[in-house]
């Protein structure tokens, strides 16, 4: 076996592979063995990285060197200058946009400093298809000592006392549930990994299976040996090929080397896991939806008690967890519940991942400790707002959370501050907006999403929310009334107390808290007719600024439905009811006298 | 590949493994474990710094010292070539120049292990070599 | 009696599948994503079939079909276009990207150009969002595209 | 039994544990509005999707507001069904229901009866605040059902009506959100479907969405046409509910004054079923007894057990469900059909009247009816042996029309010579009445003796599957009973798969037969009002001087002037049929 004196790291993930990442493990490979060290550098496609703005990332070991933006043709360069002579190739480093000085070692840029990874411990360090790379970190490690070593009770006890909370979105405590599932009494359970993650902008789940399976897989089998389940089931989306196509060979291995199956090390506990597609239902992120969806049925969410810990899977006592829950729970086997908990906030503990994107400037994957500022994270980790545009709100919690504004930045993010704030966490997406994001089309955004994405069993979820976007279109046209408000209002608050599964019981949020936070940008819109940030284009008023029209009549000849009038060689006027804002009198007009209002 | 069939057997597996991934390990936490950084432009690879990096990744394995040994550009050291800058937990970067495998070992035994120090040493003249 | 007639290879194909989940009807949505890689999409006739085989209604499978947006009852285009609608890709101006598909093939989403070449969908997140706003085309990712580049992109499939 | 006390508006109350905060408000009296929500209680059918949110109520501590009919009582419990907040939220998801339904209840088949329109009465709704897009789909038509989906609320009843209980899977929710429909595979029309026509699904849409074809105008027009002679006959479970449209106790026989109210519509003669129900027996008993005549002796081509035929949602089933097994039911047709072939014949020549211009009208608890009449094997020449089946609602409302008055009517008598029957064929209006019907018959042809005890309690009941052994005279006949298609499916499969030990089975696809029928008046999940229907048909056999088909004066007299005996070649060719295999074959292109 040769003994390699450098690794290059590449970035896997699905938006790197987007950039070609494949053919740079290629190029690499090919460039190592022209020079003849191919024994001396080992390329290693890894999970995600997350710092996706940058990428595709290559990271060459020992020395820690981060490349952004690599391309198949800078490849020969790394070998040649880095590898070879032990130069860094300066052009493909990150640099600071403060001071605009390169920066090599990815822990001293600010898009990582602040980041704590315990979910993301192994993405972007171990290659995700190999699992002695897994083992090798300790992986199995805590299945091992949990099957040989502790109780059930110790588990549970060990993980209540650590303070985990579910991090698909409700914030359940882990462990309690888990006690639960275990409680009742049956012939067969199941655990179950919901990883049907379907919040737009959201991409943690994706990027842990794809960088990670093995965490999962040893978590679900932990699950099993506390809940006295013999059966795991994994939910995943079908449209997440990559990360499927880890986790089969994830399985595989894990049962070659007997840490699935029967007699697990040795013990008297057996455990497999078998994978289950989803088929692009937002809604089956909800447990009983998504136990519906595992039996072969509609998505439709059932109204609970009986919780899925009763009555889950085909009947029986079921555990649902996220890939993010799970992936921490191996870790705080192996590192006890105190240290967990010596992370995070009072009623939050240990960190959590968010998928950071819209407006700004480091868009990617962040793991921060809970309690971790919005200011944090967007202007130190996240880089600032792009372009050197103004925050104007950032959105966290999908379809189901609310935006916050600049007030709320040096909240610490928490479960319970955020709903506090009028959001919640979600699964972790967070999008920044800026100046140039009207809030109204945001949230009519948010509905449209909800509308499309409701089962349509409930009715105030499914006309409700039909209503709701029916009114935000009629703002947005600039059709609005201040009933439209009210109604808007009532209705959301409405659907929030009497919608039958979570989805239809969230989905006003982004509603409610524009309101809250941007009630002046809705007043504008129905009593002024007027969206500040120009987005919504019936709102538009080209104008024809009467100093500084010439009357050349050019506008006027372009005008598809001659809504502009004037004499030659005087100022010409554009008739308001007529124009249908195609903009293309502002494209012809030579004297930059037609303005957008 | 045959079963695991026990923690004891996980345990020693692990253990092998490690070595595979020890330098990305490594390379997480450089500041905590020794740290030798080999001049490598080409007068440094004619000079046999190749030869000496080398030698010093496995003989400290051997000797059971934790390091991380990278290579660098020209640290601007031509005269002395091939050189070596060594970072012990806590103590200020030595270099050393015109450094041979024998050397190298004299390095690891008395400056690394026990903190004595060797002929050789030149005066840096950059707060940190790295570029 | 109505007939339903399938091609025989494709057919026992599917019937094979549908062995291999035991003819069990709480595989169906295992057994429609099989069904859908062997025809390209879910015609009534499969449906049938499926239904016939997993001892299930075809009412039953028809409400699974057309509840789960990624199972289709029209065929996919040869080169199968989806802008990532997430988000992170529409603060960053996937609509207008949209727009320009739609205008360009003179398709709706969820619709296929006549001559069978391109279909249009949106898609929830690919999560690639660094690169949003996100198209792909079959296997091909797009990132960073602009409402004027997508003329481009269509040019590169003139065959 | 656990019990456990919780505080309904401010009331307290003690409840078996597992009971939901909807039955025990209404156990105090107080009446939480529901939509959704649908319940035969004692016969474990239920449907609570928790869909409509109309019932929600206040629970303390809790976030949201909770469902009623989902929600179970907890001990400790402080409800609140009355306060601003649940009033407000029901009356907004009320308007937002309201907000995609149609507004033409002038014009709705179920204005005045709808549950909807009573929930909009109920809470004084003067106009909608949320107006938007409605929902629209195609309105279709069948041989006996109306879909007019646009009317549809997604209570999901009709679903589980077609599906949990009568294993048809013709219905499903389709689509999702807004868009999302109760509808057939492929939004195909029913009759493409696997649709029966049991009309289950009509029996329970709380509004118009769904409703049966109504004849009421033909009927008129045929009864103004001087030269049709129309004559109607009536289906031994009509009599038993045609009274709840007029305000009468369920279970109130309305016989005598249903003939009149007939008679004073202008029906030219006004006859029974139940008179082609007694020949029913004389068939189906006889083929009963060849049958098992033939299997007793070793005949190895012939197969038990016999199944009876004289539902028509069930002939439709195993058509298309059990085509395999479509030797197996009894070839006789159904009480309505025999009265058809026999009137536009036998008594078509007594009356010197062509076929063409006689008009048989058949009053029929059943939607399934409408279709049967419809089937070209029951056409002579392309004209029915029954031109219209209307169900008891529509007579009901015949009658209000013609603005009579039910209630104080005098009662009279059938006419003749197709208006006699006996108490046997009164029973084939409920679960093991036709069965029990057949067993008397058979019995004494069987054994050459009378039978003493004419009542077999053994048969009788609401059981979804009940089975009795009868004695006749030492050979111990085993008999099967299943109502309710998905009852029938279990017997179904044991007959497919050989394991079955019955010599004859009864099916009716209504859970409690007839009496249950898709064109009864409205039950509103009342189950005591099938039970009170039951009951009365009980009570009119036990009254009827002659109780046993083969002693029906006129069937007797039927036999001798026209048919020669049971299973002759006339009979044959006039009371028997055969059936069809309408299942879905996969053939290789």
């Amino acid at each position: 076996m040769a003994k390699y004196n450098q690794h290059l790291l590449v970035c896997g993930g699905t938006g790197c592979r987007a950039s070609q990442s494949d053919a740079i493990v290629e190029s690499l490979n090919r460039a190592l063995t022209e020079r003849g060290l191919e024994n001396e550098a080992k390329v290693v496609m890894t999970g995600c990285f997350g710092f996706c703005e940058k990428g595709p990332i290559v990271k060459v070991l020992p020395d820690n060197t981060f490349y952004t933006q690599v391309t198949p043709a800078d490849c020969d360069e790394i070998v040649a200058e880095h590898i070879f002579k032990g130069r860094k190739v300066n052009r493909l480093l990150y640099t600071d946009p403060e001071n605009q000085e390169h920066v090599s070692d990815s822990k001293h840029m600010g898009f990582y400093r602040k980041q704590i990874r315990i979910a993301l411990r192994n993405c972007g360090f171990i290659d995700p298809e190999n699992i002695e790379e897994y083992i090798a970190r300790d992986g199995y490690a805590a299945l091992g000592k949990v099957l040989l070593e502790m109780t059930p009770e110790q588990v549970l006890d060990d993980l209540i006392k650590s303070g985990l909370r579910g991090r698909g979105g409700g914030g359940f405590p882990t462990g309690l549930k888990w006690q639960l599932t275990r409680k009742v009494q049956a012939d067969q359970k199941y655990v179950v990994c919901n990883a049907d993650e379907g919040d737009p902008g959201a991409f943690m789940d994706r990027s842990i299976l794809e960088g990670d399976p093995h965490s999962v897989l040893e978590a679900m089998a932990i699950n099993g040996f506390c809940t006295g389940a013999t059966k795991g089931l994994i939910y995943i989306r079908a449209e997440y090929p990559l990360a499927i196509n880890r986790l089969k060979i994830a399985l595989k291995q894990a049962r070659e080397f007997g840490l699935l199956g029967e007699n697990i090390l040795g013990s008297d506990f057996s455990f497999d896991i078998e994978l289950r597609y989803g088929a692009g239902a937002f809604v089956c992120g909800e447990e009983t939806a998504l136990i519906h969806s595992m039996e072969g049925m509609r998505g439709e969410p059932t109204f609970k008690p009986p919780f899925p810990s009763e009555s889950g899977y085909m009947g029986k006592p079921t555990n649902v967890n996220n890939v993010e829950t799970y992936a921490n729970i191996p870790v705080i086997i192996l590192k006890g519940h105190e240290w967990f908990a010596s992370i995070g906030t009072e009623k939050s503990k240990g960190t959590k991942v968010f998928a950071l994107a819209g407006k700004i400037n480091n868009v990617g994957l962040i793991e921060v400790p809970m309690g971790t500022t919005l200011r944090e994270v967007i202007y130190e980790i996240g880089g600032g707002i792009k372009d050197g545009k103004q925050f104007k709100a950032v959105q966290t919690g999908g379809p189901s959370g609310g935006c916050l504004t600049a007030k709320h930045l040096d909240t610490p993010i928490d479960y319970d501050n955020l709903i506090a704030a009028g959001s919640m966490m979600g699964s972790g997406g967070m999008i920044v907006m800026d100046e140039d994001d009207c809030m109204v089309a945001i949230a009519k955004f948010y509905l449209e999403f909800t509308v499309e994405e409701s089962c349509g069993k409930c009715s105030p979820c499914r006309i409700g929310n039909k209503r709701l976007h029916e009114i935000l279109e009629k703002i947005t046209k600039g059709e609005g009334t201040m009933e439209d408000l009210e109604n808007l209002r009532n209705l959301s608050q409405v659907i929030k107390d009497t919608a039958l599964c979570g989805l239809g019981q969230t989905s006003p949020n982004p509603v409610l808290s524009t309101l809250d936070n941007f009630w002046e940008e809705y007043l504008e819109h129905v009593t002024e007719k007027k969206c500040r940030a120009g987005v919504c284009k019936h709102m538009l008023r080209y104008v024809i600024e009467p100093d500084a029209c010439v009357g050349c009549t050019a506008c006027a000849r372009n005008c598809p439905v001659n809504a502009i009038s004037g004499e030659r060689k005087k100022a010409h006027e554009i008739n308001q009811e007529i124009c249908i804002k195609c903009g293309a009198c502002v494209e012809k007009c030579k004297f930059n006298a037609i303005f957008v209002r | 590949m045959t079963k695991i069939k026990s923690l004891a057997d996980l345990r020693k597996i692990k253990e092998d493994l490690q070595e595979k991934i020890r330098l990305r390990e490594n390379a997480d936490q450089p500041e905590k474990l020794v740290q030798i950084k080999v001049g490598m432009a080409t007068s440094g690879i004619a000079s046999g710094a190749k030869e000496v990096m080398n030698f010093l990744i496995e003989e400290l394995e051997k000797r059971n010292v934790e390091a991380v040994v990278t290579q660098t550009g020209d640290m601007g050291y031509c005269y002395a070539e091939p050189t070596i800058e060594v970072i012990v937990p806590g103590k200020e970067p030595v270099v050393f120049g015109n450094v041979t495998t024998k050397k190298a070992d004299e390095i690891i035994e008395k400056y690394i292990k026990n903190g004595e120090l060797v002929d050789g040493i030149i005066p840096r003249n950059y707060e940190t070599i790295d570029n | 009696m109505a007939e339903i007639k399938l091609p025989e290879n494709k057919l026992n194909q599917l019937k094979e599948v549908a062995k291999s989940f035991n003819n069990d009807g709480g595989e169906l949505i295992n057994v429609l994503h099989k069904a859908q890689e062997i025809f390209g999409y879910l015609p009534a006739e499969v449906q049938e079939v499926v239904a016939k085989e997993l001892n299930v209604s075809v009412a039953h499978v028809y409400g699974v079909v057309s509840f789960y947006s990624f199972f289709t009852m029209t065929p996919k285009g040869k080169h199968p276009i989806s802008i990532c609608l997430g988000t992170a890709c529409y603060v960053r101006g996937a609509e207008k990207v949209l727009d320009e598909f739609r205008k360009l093939l003179k398709i709706q989403v969820g619709e296929t150009t006549p001559d069978g070449k391109f279909s249009l969908s949106g898609l929830r997140c690919v999560g690639a969002c660094g690169l949003a706003p996100v198209v792909t085309i079959g296997e091909k990712v797009y990132g960073r595209v602009a409402p004027d580049g997508v003329k481009e992109i269509l040019a590169e499939y003139k065959d | 039994m656990e019990l456990i006390k919780l505080t309904i508006d401010k009331r307290s109350v003690e409840v078996e544990k597992g009971t939901t905060i909807l039955q025990a408000a209404r156990q105090i009296g107080i009446d939480i509005p529901t939509l959704c929500y649908f319940s035969l209680g004692d016969m474990k059918i239920e449907n609570k999707p928790g869909g409509c949110r109309i019932c929600v109520v206040e629970v303390e501590g809790r976030r949201n507001l909770a469902p009623a009919c989902a929600t179970e009582c907890m001990a400790g419990m402080v409800v609140r069904t009355n306060t601003i907040r649940v009033l407000n939220a029901r009356r907004t998801v009320l308007e937002l229901i309201l907000s995609d339904h149609p507004f033409d209840c002038l014009v709705c088949a179920k204005s005045g009866n709808c549950e909807l329109q009573d929930l909009a009465h109920k809470f004084g709704v003067r106009e909608i605040p949320y107006k938007g897009e409605q929902s629209t789909y195609r309105k279709d038509t069948s041989p006996s059902i109306i879909r007019d989906v646009d009317k549809c609320v997604m209570c999901r009843r009709c679903e589980m009506m077609c599906n949990d209980v009568q294993s048809v899977g013709a219905l499903s929710a389709v689509n999702r959100g807004f868009q999302s429909v109760v509808a057939p595979a492929f939004e195909m029309n029913l009759d493409k479907s696997v649709c029966t026509y049991c009309g289950q699904c009509v029996a329970v849409c709380p509004t118009g969405a769904l409703t049966e074809v109504d004849h009421t105008r033909q009927i008129i027009a045929a009864l103004a046409d001087p030269n049709k002679t129309v004559v109607v006959q009536t289906a031994p479970a009509v009599r038993a509910a045609l009274g709840e449209e007029f305000g009468m106790e369920p279970g109130t026989l309305v016989t005598g004054k249903m003939v009149t109210a007939l008679r004073e519509i202008g029906f030219d003669y006004v006859f029974d079923t139940d008179f082609a129900a007694d020949l029913t027996i004389m068939e189906e008993g006889t083929e009963l007894l060849g049958r098992l005549g033939k299997f007793l002796a070793g005949d190895k081509e012939v197969k038990l057990p016999i199944l009876t035929s004289c539902c028509p949602a069930w002939v439709n089933f195993f058509e298309h469900n059990f085509p395999e097994l479509k030797d197996v039911p009894s070839t006789s047709r159904s009480p309505q059909q025999m009265f058809g072939a026999i009137a536009k014949t036998y008594f078509a020549d007594k009356i010197g009247v062509n076929r063409k211009e006689l008009v048989v009208v058949s009053v029929m608890p059943c939607l399934a009816k409408k279709y049967e009449c419809s089937r070209d094997e029951f056409k002579h020449d392309n004209n029915p042996d029954v031109d219209f089946s209307i169900s008891t609602r529509e007579l009901a409302a015949l009658i209000k029309q013609a603005n009579i008055d039910l209630v104080t009517l005098p009662e009279e008598d059938f006419d003749n010579p197709m208006g006699e029957s006996t108490g046997a064929s009164v029973i084939f209006g409920t679960t093991g009445g036709v069965i029990e019907a057949a067993v008397r018959t058979a019995y004494e042809v069987h054994t050459g003796k009378k039978l003493e005890k004419v009542d077999f309690e053994e048969l009788r009941g609401l059981e979804g599957i009940r089975h009795a052994e009868v004695d006749f005279d030492g050979l111990k006949l085993n008999i099967g009973i299943a109502h309710g298609l998905g009852n029938a499916r279990q017997l179904l499969n044991d007959v497919r798969d050989g394991k079955s030990e019955f010599h004859a089975i009864e099916i009716m696809a209504c859970p409690g037969g007839c009496i249950g029928g898709g064109g009864q008046p409205l039950h509103h999940g009342n189950s005591t009002i099938l039970k009170a229907r039951q009951m009365a048909l009980y009570r009119e056999d036990a009254g009827k001087p002659i109780r046993k088909s083969h002693e029906n004066p006129f069937i007797v007299k039927l036999y001798e002037e026209f048919l020669g005996k049971p299973m002759s070649e006339k009979s044959h060719h006039l009371l028997h049929t055969h059936y069809f295999d309408k299942s879905t074959k996969i053939v290789v292109e």
